[in-house]
């Protein structure tokens, strides 16, 4: 495949998953946003392989593979489930109404462009110029992380947050040390297990994950 | 290794054991041993000083491993063993008072063993030789009274009260003095009071003055100078006796070490304006401390009002001397600075006396309101006899020590200059119009305190049920009164060493400002001249002659005791003695104004008719100023600010999570 | 040495494992064993280290300087204390019900397993593994946070997972650009020590934004204001060894990886650009401290806003940067560490005797409970820096510092937050000390010996330190030189 | 000090103490007639002393020892400053010893040795009187050490040899501002501190009113003797020193025996004409309510104050 169309397959798939963000930011089912992860989830591995064959690393490609199972499978699973198990398909009132959000995306969206012109400065090859891209992804899970009451979608946030910077990483680097690499995926995994467990305990304690419950431990 | 240093380290050392000693013994010999060894540690601390107060040798110790990131540096210089002397002196007298005192509760491991570390700090502290050891010794005083001023607080909620304001207050202190110290070994560039010395003149006016000022506000927090005196007036009542006269007597002092120590001699002096604040801030607090000390009715309320008046006549002198200096009148700067030393160690003699007489009447009678007490002078004879001296003596009655410093400190103010700038023509007879006004103000609330509180009729049981101390508590006492005694007979015995010390403060004098004639003493450039020896004999002939005049003409010898003139009435009772409160009422009203007192009246009428009397009830409260409309509104609006600030803080994940947004945008941006 | 250095980490690592299986007795005890080994290694490792030497394994995977020594031994102590405490604390827990074997049985090894994830992630050269470390360390605290199933501990711990990830996501990002950054500069590594000495080949545009994010990260981790959020309420509601390991260490470890940032960041950036950021923090984290301790009703809450004041205190050192800041900030953290474990650990004892942890309920503790009313008592003094507790010579250290470094202004505010601090700790600590209880009903018999021993022995370390430091004095110096050369 | 130098003083402590209660007595006698009276002779104090020390010492229960001291105290205390005080000639036993100040505070140990008798009798006069005796005390003392800081000013010394001898150096001096001024403070300070109207009455025995008397009411025979006595001799006293500051003329600066005589008249002379001026002031007196006394008292202080400045910028 040619340098030529493996940057318009990657420039897609960076693209793309900066769509999957604003639809998760979009949508109030939540099934659908957790659906809006896993395409995200899997244009990220989509990026790495991409990245990887750029660069000709193996292992990048291993990291990809990697990626795909952790972000656009495992974990998608398990967020379903705890929707099924919650009995919440709906993020029924957000905090902050969803145009206002969507207008926030985008002034998040240019806050990245800005943040990483610089970035792009250092070296201007085509993989680089996805990296604001990257930034963006991970502004817009600290959007849906703010603005969004349900456990699950801060999940997703979170989530979309680590996507964002895993973007960056494979656009940057072509992928970290391969320890790292296990480590971060590892960390993440578990975070979203851990996550999952007190879900479910709120939900034992609370009711329901509305997290605007939570304000019992305070000044 | 000098003497000077070896009874130095002695002394500390002592106080070392008798905390370990306090820690491993059980009660009754805790008790004794910690009293032992401590006014062992005040004995050996008053040698040291008297060597170098006697031009044997300064005590050097440099111990660069202890303390970590900066080293111990100790040196005891004259100025220093001013303080050191006067610490030994009363801590002896106190920790053998505390043996007798202790037995009742005070006999706890803590209290005792923190006892002897207080007097260790207060061993220190005139002796550190660095910013960081001053200021470690400083806080380490600071904690070691903290908590003997808690030490009662299982007996009255009060205590905790004290506790706090004392808390805040010193640690106040500590952040001003902090602030100024580091700023000034800052521009310095090194930390050892040599260095500070050196640099001094070499830092900007600015720098100078506003370190002065730093300084002035956490030494003089620790004096309980006017405004910062809150504290006081709670913490000295409510600690034990016995550590009331060490905080009332010597660590209260320390904030005047601390101000003449940075003022006039790290700094090395200033302009007449650093004299002219310190001299009113002297004025102030000297009037307002003797006016409530005026109207307490409560003796160790009553006491430490006056010990904030005390320290601020010798802050009225300290402030003479730096107008005096700047103006290069160095002759006269050294009699007030002279003055002030001396009132410094006469008042924590008498004072703690004071203190410790106090102590005698709390534990036999259980109550320290005056309205209480009275008929003492039978029950409690030695202890009446000592808080009798104490009352003159603080009176500055002669031939008491309390005369010869207040004569200093008044000689000193009433100055001979040719044609004096138009400060000095305005403030000092301004200040010998307080200090006088003082003088008789204290006059009038001694009176009342012995005689209220010792003669007449006993005005409740407990005064009733009274009974003289324990011989370790009349030994405190009576060490304390014959060191006034003597002290007022041959102030020579202070004034003359006291010369080498006024020497160490560079800024000041550059000569001894009061000469010894024979048993007189000579303010420089022969301008008055005073023997208290003398004119003690002169009483003495005098009362002989009056006697030997009677015995001429016969008058009988023999007293026979009648009822007095009580208004017809048969029986005399306590209920027709004057109290404390209808003593002090005339002084009260004349400044009412200053005081505000708060009366309340409520008469109830019989049923039968409005005309007569069922009961009058008649209260009066005089509260602080400074404290009820500076620092509670003050405290109040903190509070409420702390509840504003919970705000930030309201549990909700999503504006926590809104903050870390906000701050990654504003990294991003930032370093864009 | 090497081998020391690199079991170091797998000591605890055990120590959990033994601990899920299912002889209670030997699983407590030997997670006390444990930290009592890394403390010996520690020590050993730290002699040897002091003098200049640096201990490496596995081309840096691990690598340990006299800064990480520093850490371990602090890691060491801490846990030591925690970990003996907590045998009696458990055993008490489930006495009262709060949890069963099962519940103790994981506790156990969680613990281990978090002493394990932080002396990772300071005994190793590679920032991507200390950044894995410190994730793991959220992870492994998450649970013990939440271990009693309330619906207060179930919302501390989701915020403080959610809260912490995000922020250690964000480090991850930082981490990555200094990758890029290294990449483009001498050679691709995550090598602390090469990128220390390569650092000026680095890329200053990237390392600005990469130092920002890492500074946030890890800032969120130690609680420095605004990102401190999550801290009292995380702190507030674990059993009290874990409060302790978090207040004493885990934030003392987020402080560790700003300093190896930073170093970086001032050879490649000039030392004013984290120097901002970093007094604007700690400024911030003391001042907000002191306003929220003003109306404060909850004394382990009261624990952790001092817990934020000092990372403050800390943050300032390392604006600061000269030798005797960054010396002071060491020890700083040596002596909250100790200090604030003790006190955690005093206020557990507290709790369990009192069942509230509201201030109001909890009064004449002295009276009531004198061994660990007075060390709770006695650890309040020492966290608000009276001698001869360690922390009044680093703050003293820390503060004359600033002023040399023509930082008075900071070092004046800082002084007044420190006030405010005062007074309202002091007075709460009052009115839980002092008076006589107002029911003569005692709680019951003093805690048992191996909750107070600890405690005791923390305080006169703590002490001894703020007196002489002895064979610490040179390990100091030279960690402070890793820093500020 | 010198064989005569003794003498001389001894003289001059003798000469007030016979001369004391004659004072009295003459005051007495000339508002006597003045209110057209005949009025007992000068003398009577003498006798009524005299009848005092025969009689039987009586003395209030539940006193302790302090109220027996408290006369011997006061006269001693009044005695010693009778010795320091240049009445006939400059030197005087204790001149030297002693200055200003220190009259003014032994003045004061007199007052508050009383006051504290006073309250130990336990009666409510006692306590009245001490208390309001007090007041006044404190009240004066600004004003009388002012005016010394005047005094003093002039002489550049405190020791009243020296000024006296200043005085007489240049008596131009004397009707200098300041020193009337100064002089006006004084006055005021003597009626205060000697008990005499406006500011106390010492022939009234209302409840209400009398301060002095309060104090002293429990006394009788030889210890009222010795209280009787001190108040003269302070009184006196007081006539003295102005005498010596104000109008030192005739008192003797050598030890030659025409000095001395001219010195015994000189200052008879003045004591008596201020009691006699005195006395016939009072008979046009009121006695002030007690809280127009600080009133008054405060007005001298401002006089005092205004010597001061004033003869800081007359200079």
């Amino acid at each position: 495949m040619t340098d030529g169309a493996l940057f318009r397959f990657l420039d897609f798939a960076v693209g793309l998953s900066l769509v999957c963000g604003y639809v998760a930011l979009w949508r109030r089912g939540l099934v659908a946003i957790v659906k809006a992860l896993a395409v995200q989830g899997a244009s990220v591995a989509v990026v790495a392989m991409l990245m990887g064959i750029y660069e000709g690393h193996v292992q990048a490609v291993v990291a990809a593979g990697l990626v795909l199972v952790v972000k656009a499978i495992v974990i998608p699973r398990v967020l379903v489930g705890v929707i099924h198990r919650t009995l919440e398909y709906r993020e029924v009132e957000p905090l902050v109404n969803i145009p206002t959000s969507l207008l926030a995306g985008a002034l998040t969206t240019v806050i990245a462009f800005i943040a990483g012109r610089h970035l792009v400065a250092l070296d201007a090859s085509p993989a680089t110029r996805g990296v604001p891209v990257g930034l963006a992804v991970m502004l817009l899970g600290f959007l849906l992380l703010v603005f969004r009451r349900k456990a699950v979608t801060q999940v997703v946030g979170f989530l979309m947050l680590e996507n964002g910077v895993a973007l960056v990483a494979f656009l940057t680097t072509a992928g970290l040390p391969l320890i790292v690499e296990l480590g971060g995926a590892l960390d993440l995994l578990m975070a979203v297990l851990v996550l999952q467990v007190l879900a479910r305990r709120i939900v034992r304690q609370f009711g329901a994950t509305d997290l605007n419950q939570l304000v019992n431990l305070r000044d | 290794m000098s003497l000077t240093l070896a009874s130095w380290v002695g002394a500390l050392g002592a106080c070392a054991v008798a905390t370990i000693a306090a820690l491993a013994l059980r009660k009754p010999f805790r008790v004794w041993a910690v009293g032992a060894l401590s006014a062992v540690g005040g004995i050996l601390g008053s040698v040291s000083a008297v060597s170098v107060l006697a031009g044997v040798q300064n005590g050097t110790v440099e111990l660069p491993g202890v303390l970590p990131l900066a080293g111990a540096r100790f040196e005891l210089d004259p100025l220093g063993a001013v303080f050191v002397l006067i610490a030994g002196a009363v801590t002896v007298a106190a920790s053998v008072y505390g043996i007798g005192y202790s037995g009742h509760g005070l006999d706890g491991r803590v209290v005792q063993a923190v006892f002897p570390l207080f007097v260790m700090s207060l061993l220190l502290v005139p002796a550190a030789a660095s910013v960081s050891t001053l200021l470690v010794s400083w806080e380490l005083m600071a904690v070691t009274s903290l908590v003997l001023v808690a030490a009662e607080h299982r007996e009255r909620p009060e205590v905790r009260e004290a506790a706090w304001w004392y808390g805040v207050m010193t640690h106040l202190s500590l952040a001003a003095i902090m602030v100024s110290l580091l700023w000034f070994a800052a521009r310095a560039g090194g930390e050892s009071f040599v260095e500070l010395r050196a640099a001094a003149d070499r830092m900007p006016d600015v720098v100078r003055s506003s370190v002065f000022l730093l300084a002035l506000t956490g030494f003089g927090a620790k004096a309980g100078m006017v405004p910062l005196h809150v504290w006081l007036p709670r913490a000295h009542p409510e600690a034990p006796s016995h550590v009331s006269a060490l905080l009332s007597g010597v660590m209260v002092k320390l904030g005047i070490y601390g101000l003449l120590r940075v003022g006039w001699d790290l700094l090395g002096g200033g302009p007449a304006w650093w004299g002219t604040t310190v001299l009113v801030l002297g004025a102030v607090s000297a009037l307002f401390g003797i006016l409530h000390a005026l109207v307490a009715d409560d003796l160790k309320r009553l006491l430490a009002y006056s010990t904030t008046e005390n320290v601020g006549l010798i802050l009225v002198g300290v402030g003479a001397a730096g107008i005096y200096a700047s103006g290069g009148d160095r002759r006269l700067a050294a009699v007030a600075v002279t003055a002030s030393l001396l009132h410094v160690v006469n008042h924590a003699l008498f004072k703690g006396l004071l203190f410790l007489g106090a102590g005698s009447v709390l534990l036999k009678s259980g109550t320290r309101l005056l309205d209480r007490l009275g008929g003492l002078a039978r029950r409690m004879p030695v202890t009446t006899a000592c808080f009798g001296v104490g009352s003159l003596a603080i009176a500055a009655l002669p031939p008491l020590n309390g005369f010869a410093s207040e004569w200093l400190l008044l000689k000193s103010l009433v100055h001979e200059v040719a044609d004096p700038p138009v400060v000095v023509a305005t403030v000092m007879p301004l200040a010998v119009g307080v200090v006088a006004l003082t003088g008789g103000l204290a006059a009038a609330t001694f009176v009342k305190a012995f005689g209220t509180g010792f003669l007449a009729l006993p005005r409740s049981s407990n005064a009733e049920a009274a009974t003289e101390v324990s011989a370790s508590m009349r030994f405190g006492m009576v060490a304390l009164a014959m060191a006034c005694v003597g002290l007022g007979l041959v102030p020579n015995l202070v004034v003359a060493p006291l010369q080498r010390s006024v020497q160490a403060l560079t800024g000041l004098a550059d000569g001894p400002g009061v000469e010894v004639v024979g048993l007189g003493m000579e303010t420089a450039g022969a301008a008055g001249r005073l023997a208290p020896g003398v004119i003690a004999v002169a009483l003495a002939i005098a009362v002989a002659a009056v006697t030997a005049t009677g015995w001429i003409m016969k008058v009988r010898r023999h007293r026979r005791r009648v009822a007095a003139w009580a208004c017809g009435r048969t029986v005399q009772t306590a209920r027709m003695e004057y109290t404390s409160t209808s003593f002090a009422e005339p002084l009260q009203r004349v400044f009412d104004d200053f005081l505000r007192p708060e009366l309340d009246l409520d008469v109830s009428h019989t049923s039968e008719s409005r005309y007569y009397l069922e009961a009058v009830r008649f209260r009066i409260g005089i509260t602080d100023a400074f404290e009820s409309r500076l620092y509670r509104p003050l405290v109040e609006r903190l509070r409420r600010l702390g509840e504003y600030a919970r705000v930030l803080q309201n549990g909700s994940i999503h504006l926590y999570l809104g903050y870390m947004l906000v701050v990654v945008l504003v990294v991003l941006v930032l370093s864009r | 040495m090497k081998a020391i250095a690199l079991s170091i980490p797998f000591l605890p690592a055990v120590a959990g494992v033994i601990a899920l299986s299912r002889w209670r007795r030997i699983a407590s005890w030997t997670g006390v064993t444990a930290p009592a080994l890394v403390l010996v290694g520690g020590a050993v490792l730290g002699l040897f280290v002091a003098k200049g030497e640096v201990v490496e394994v596995f081309d840096g995977l691990v690598r340990v300087d006299a800064l990480s020594a520093w850490m371990i031994l602090l890691i060491g102590i801490v846990a030591l204390i925690a970990t003996t405490y907590g045998v009696g604390y458990m055993a008490a827990e489930v006495a009262q019900g709060h949890t069963n074997a099962k519940g103790a049985r994981i506790y156990y090894a969680l613990v281990q397993g978090f002493v394990a994830a932080m002396l990772v992630a300071v005994s190793t050269d590679n920032l991507g593994v200390m950044w894995v470390a410190v994730e793991a360390t959220t992870i492994a605290t998450a649970f013990l946070v939440g271990h009693r199933h309330t619906r207060a501990s179930v919302e501390a711990s989701w915020k403080y997972v959610v809260i912490a990830s995000v922020g250690v996501t964000v480090a991850f990002l930082g981490t990555v650009l200094v990758y890029f950054a290294s990449r483009h500069g001498s050679g691709a590594t995550m090598r602390w020590s090469e990128l220390v000495s390569a650092a000026g080949q680095l890329d200053p545009g990237v390392m600005r934004t990469a130092v920002g994010l890492l500074v946030v990260g890890y800032g969120t981790k130690a609680g420095l204001a605004p990102l401190h959020t999550w801290l009292p309420d995380a702190h507030s509601q674990a059993p009290a060894p874990v409060s302790a390991l978090m207040s004493g260490v885990l934030v003392s470890v987020a402080v560790y990886a700003i300093l190896r940032v930073k170093v970086i960041s001032d050879l490649t950036l000039g030392p004013d650009h984290l120097r901002v950021l970093l007094l604007i923090a700690g400024v911030a984290s003391v001042l907000l401290a002191g306003a929220l301790l003003l109306a404060q009703t909850d004394y382990k809450r009261l624990l952790a806003y001092s817990s934020i004041e000092h990372v403050g205190l800390m943050a300032i050192g390392a604006a600061i940067g000269s030798r005797l800041a960054v010396a002071g900030l060491l020890l700083h953290m040596l002596g909250h560490g100790i200090a604030k474990a003790v006190g955690f650990c005093a206020s557990g004892d507290i709790l369990l005797a009192s069942g509230s942890t509201r201030i109001a309920d909890t009064t004449a503790l002295l009276s009531r409970r004198p061994a660990t009313g007075g060390a709770f008592g006695l650890a309040l003094l020492a966290l608000l820096g009276f001698p001869p507790f360690s922390l009044f010579a680093s703050e003293l250290a820390i503060l004359r510092a600033g002023f040399a470094a023509d930082m008075g202004w900071a070092a004046s505010l800082t002084a007044a937050g420190l006030l405010v601090v005062f007074g309202a700790v002091l007075v709460y600590g009052q009115r839980m000390l002092l008076g006589r209880p107002v029911t003569e009903t005692s709680w019951g018999s003093d805690s048992r010996a191996t909750m107070v021993v600890p405690l005791a022995g923390g305080l006169i370390l703590v002490a001894a330190i703020g007196v002489w430091m002895g064979p610490l004095q040179p390990l100091m110096e030279a960690a402070a030189s890793v820093i500020s050369s | 000090m010198t064989a005569a130098a003794i003498a001389i003083g001894l003289l001059q402590v003798l000469a007030l103490v016979a001369i004391a209660p004659v004072v009295t007595g003459v005051m007495r006698t000339t508002r006597a007639r003045l209110e057209g009276r005949f009025g007992p002779s000068p003398l009577q104090p003498w006798r009524d002393l005299r009848k005092l020390l025969r009689k039987e010492r009586l003395i209030t229960e539940q006193t302790s020892w302090i109220f027996g001291v408290a006369p011997l105290l006061l006269v001693a205390s009044t005695l010693v400053v009778v010795a320091v005080i240049p009445s006939v000639a400059t030197t005087t036993l204790l001149v030297d010893s002693v200055d200003l100040i220190g009259v003014i505070y032994l003045l004061l140990l007199g007052t508050v040795v009383l006051a504290l008798a006073a309250i130990d009798t336990g009666t409510a006069f006692g306590g009245m009187g001490s208390s309001r005796g007090m007041t006044i005390a404190a009240l004066a003392e600004p004003a009388a050490l002012l005016a010394i800081f005047a005094v003093s000013l002039r002489a550049g010394s405190s020791s009243l040899s020296t000024i006296v001898e200043g005085a007489l150096a240049d008596p131009a001096g004397l009707a200098s501002p300041e020193t009337l001024l100064a002089f006006g403070a004084v006055a005021v300070v003597t009626l205060a501190e000697a008990g005499r109207l406006p500011v106390d009455n010492p022939s009234t025995h209302l409840e209400l009113t009398m301060i002095h008397e309060a104090m002293v009411l429990e006394y009788a025979g030889p210890d009222l003797a010795l209280v009787e006595f001190a108040s003269s001799l302070r009184l006196t006293l007081f006539f003295g020193l102005i005498g010596t500051l104000f109008l030192p003329w005739g008192i003797a600066t050598t030890d030659n025996i025409a000095a001395m005589a001219v010195g015994v008249v000189a200052w008879l002379v003045k004591v008596l004409a201020l009691a006699v001026g005195v006395a016939a002031v009072e008979v046009g007196l009121a006695k002030l309510r007690l809280f127009r006394v600080p009133e008054l008292l405060a007005a001298a202080f401002i006089l005092s104050f205004l010597a001061v400045i004033v003869s800081f910028f007359l200079r």
